[in-house]
């Protein structure tokens, strides 16, 4: 797929409504394995994402990674803050480095910089686990919203291995993990925001 | 959950600003940011920053003073800060000698500290650090994050801060809490959940006569829910979970540690049933701390450390007095 | 209620004996009995005694130190102490120079102190008391019991205590306190009930978004109900409430107490909204006291004090350092 | 009515038994209007005076009013501990200065003793609106059960003046004072150690 700022900024704005109205229920998915915070987290971070592009109208998408990183950095906090602004930070490092990286070539970036930070290996019931078979995905141009619901659901039988989920053994099988389910949802946006 | 506040996303920033004004001789806020320093002079030592979510109050702003944390930084509620304001932290805390920071082990506290470790280190300033991960409770922590952060970690800002006051290099520092952390182990338990500010529902909800054992301070479910027992068979789990933890010394400073809702009369209580059993094992308590130091809102329950003094600066770091709000 | 306990008959007991282990320090047991003395040095200097009934932690024997109570006594939970035990404590306290009761205004408190009173001068001991009513909520009051004694008391203790510690003789120590006492005013608001150790039933229930201003310490009901305010809203209606009680003079000394189950980040919203509206009136804040001093066991909700600054000594004193627990 | 050491036994015997019996509809007495502690309390004390008499004997009716008075005085607390202490140590004083004095009268010296201590007048809405009319009916020779009860219920529409009850204003209206219920099953005791 081809990513450009308009296309980027759609898929923001597509991302945050999807935040928003799944607040209550990406919350929900962390009271039995987390901290009942996701929901939170994400939606105070969107929020402050669509309003800073609002107020810096970033003219490229170099610029508006670069906001989305700072902001998501600087507004989230917890687990999710720091691996969403270091995925928009690695995206963001392709991108500079050749401006003519294709798109699944950046989001490898993203997902690089989430392993680096997070340290968490596919199947440890992260949101890596949808990140990496999306990208994969995106490699061999097999992307669909198909492929990111059974990435979601895949997590379901997983036990965690790192995250606060991991605190409860094997009590977090059965549970799908909220920062899969957002990072779905950030992959549907992206999906949508070329559909249109 | 019925709560005094007003808009829970204002929440910590209006705590924070109740706390300075009712403070204001010992802390002050870094304008803008939920950061909280202290007011004491600047004598060229090692800065002592701590920090995490909010909601766990006292910890960790009720610390911050000389002889103990230099500054705290105040995440949302139940959310570690970010890494800009744990950089801003850092650089308030810096007298010159290096920066050590005080992480509890939870992923997200993990990564933003070390984050903004290495923004500090871009600016030259010298940063090492401590995880702190004494809660017993989770098992089968090997392959994962390990185990959580709890209580102990007040033991860490006391003996750290009063080496810092004392002189300290930040490499001794480290030194010290690498010795220090193996030592602390904590166990919690809980007789209710945890709500938190504008959430719908409990983390967890507990029967009218149910009691769970191992819960976390951010209503993380814990490893066995039962009927509730008398104050001493609670004691009774608790302490057993932990002697599995030490062996040779048998002299420990400890912590009854009210998770919100706890009112001091059964943290008293509880605190006799500790004395008696320890006293039946021969082991002895040098040093107590009963109170909320740190909690999880207004969660009923509390949760035990013990301390193995190994050390003997131990004790001197704890008897040592400081100027904070909740030592 | 769940509760941490044992036996509820041995609650108070079990209490006196884990606040002894803990602080061992500060204070001591008077053996076989519900007083709590300081281990301070004798000096000949007036002694102070406080105390009622117990399930008010850290009231009172929190505040048994150098610089404040030369005594608690604590009787069963929610039940003023016989006369024989407060004689007791009055003979502890007694340092020859005459011993000062300060006695909340409930009927059972009044007769014990008064008969213990009674006693003590049997035996040649100087006793005076004051009766501190510092509860706004109760009306109507002028035919009657009068108001009742609840947080304000920790200030009685205080002031009265650092006159006694400078060397004021008995008869002076009255006169301030005759001349303090109508200067503090309480109020106090319940999110819930509170149940006592072994009771089937809470004193009062509350619906699930309904609260009660001007509740006491012991479970007694307020004077009205209504849904939960945000709380800037609530320090209104108490503060409303006060400020009626006070003309001329604007300088007050505050205590935000928390009644046992309410957490801190609730009590530091509470004090910023108090501040916002103190600053909007021009009345200003000398002196806070934020925390749990004067509790109703587990009860959530809290209580608002001021005390009005009339004389310079209130603040000297306010300030001067103590060693108790839980100033 | 008479009264003399064996009776007198028996009278505080069936007053415990009544008192424990009672024990929680007390303490439920002094839940709208007070603390939730009056069964508790006389509970506490009456177990105490039953252990004493067992454990020293009394050897005459002033002996066991005396043992009575300083095992309320120093077990019970609250408001009534000094107000049932100072009732027995009233009834003592009565009985010390005239051995041979008429039950009616040493009463009498007992609901004294409680107004001097507690400074409460009939219409109060305490123990003394059950004290005054037994006494008075005693003093008639027309002491029944009936007339106890009668008493009780009287405090029922009563605002309280005294007591923690006062503190609560008008909604003490519609309760039963729990003093008044208490020193009803006192007196309800009496007439039963005489009528064996
Ligand atoms: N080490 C990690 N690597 C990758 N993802 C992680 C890691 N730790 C946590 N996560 C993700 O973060 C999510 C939780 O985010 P959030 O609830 O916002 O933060 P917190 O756990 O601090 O409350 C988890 O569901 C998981 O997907
Ligand atoms: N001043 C008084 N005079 C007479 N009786 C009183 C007075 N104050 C309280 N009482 C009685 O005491 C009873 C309450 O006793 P109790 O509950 O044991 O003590 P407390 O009120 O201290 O909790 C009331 O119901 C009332 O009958
Ligand atoms: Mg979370
Ligand atoms: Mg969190
Ligand atoms: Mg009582
Ligand atoms: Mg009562």
């Amino acid at each position: 797929m081809n990513m450009d700022l308009q296309t980027g900024i759609r898929w923001m704005e597509l991302f945050n409504e999807d935040i928003q109205q799944n607040k209550d229920y990406l919350t929900q998915l962390d009271t039995p394995i987390g901290d009942s915070d996701h929901g939170n987290n994400m939606s105070r971070g969107m929020d402050q994402v669509i309003q800073a592009i609002e107020a810096e109208s970033p003219d490229s998408l170099e610029a508006l990674l670069k906001l989305v990183t700072s902001t998501l950095l600087s507004k989230v906090g917890g687990a999710s803050g720091p691996l969403y602004g270091s995925a928009f930070m690695g995206m963001l490092k392709i991108l500079k480095g050749d401006n003519t990286s294709s798109w699944d070539k950046v989001l490898r970036g993203g997902l690089d910089s989430i392993q680096k930070r997070g340290k968490a290996e596919v199947g440890d019931k992260t949101m890596v686990d949808v990140w990496a078979p999306v990208v994969k995905s995106l490699e061999n141009k097999q992307l669909t919203h198909v492929v990111i619901e059974e990435a979601v659901e895949a997590t379901k039988p997983l036990k965690a291995k790192k995250g606060r989920a991991s605190y409860v053994g094997d009590r977090s099988i059965g549970h799908i993990d909220p920062g899969a389910y957002s990072s779905a949802l950030l992959f549907q946006a992206m999906l949508k925001s070329e559909e249109k | 959950m019925k709560k005094i506040m007003n808009d829970p996303n204002e929440i910590v920033d209006e705590m924070i600003e109740g706390m300075i004004v009712a403070h204001s001789q010992l802390i002050q806020r870094v304008p803008e940011t939920g950061i909280i320093q202290r007011r004491a002079e600047k004598t060229g030592k090692v800065g002592i920053v701590s920090g995490g979510g909010s909601g766990h109050e006292p910890a960790h702003a009720g610390f911050v003073g000389e002889g103990m944390l230099s500054a705290a930084v105040c995440g949302a509620v139940f959310t570690s800060p970010t890494p800009d304001q744990i950089l801003e932290a850092i650089k308030v805390a810096d007298e010159g000698a290096g920066v050590f920071l005080i992480i509890k082990n939870y992923s997200g506290d993990i990564m933003n500290f070390e984050m903004a470790q290495e923004l500090a280190e871009m600016e030259d300033i010298e940063v090492e650090s401590i995880v702190v991960d004494d809660d017993v409770a989770v098992e089968d922590s090997i392959f994962t994050q390990g185990k959580r952060g709890v209580a102990g970690t007040i033991f860490v800002h006391k003996i750290l801060g009063y080496a810092a006051q004392q002189g300290k290099s930040i490499k001794e520092i480290k030194k010290l809490a690498e010795e220090l952390v193996p030592n602390i182990k904590s166990i919690g338990l809980a007789l209710t959940g945890v709500t938190t500010p504008g959430a719908s529902q409990a983390s967890f909800t507990l029967g009218e006569n149910e009691i769970e054992y191992g819960v976390g301070i951010h209503g993380e479910p814990g490893y066995r829910r039962e009927k509730l027992q008398p104050s001493y068979d609670l004691a009774e789990e608790l302490l057993t979970k932990l002697a599995e933890e030490f062996d040779v010394t048998r002299r420990f400073a400890v912590i009854i540690n009210g998770l919100g809702g706890t009112p001091l009369m059964e943290q008293y209580v509880f605190t006799n049933d500790v004395k008696k059993l320890m006293d039946k094992d021969e082991w002895s308590i040098d040093f107590y701390k009963v109170g909320n130091f740190m909690t999880s809102l207004e969660m009923q329950g509390l949760s035990l450390t013990l301390l193995c003094l190994e050390d003997d600066f131990y004790m001197e770091a704890l008897s040592a007095p400081v100027e904070t709000i909740s030592w």
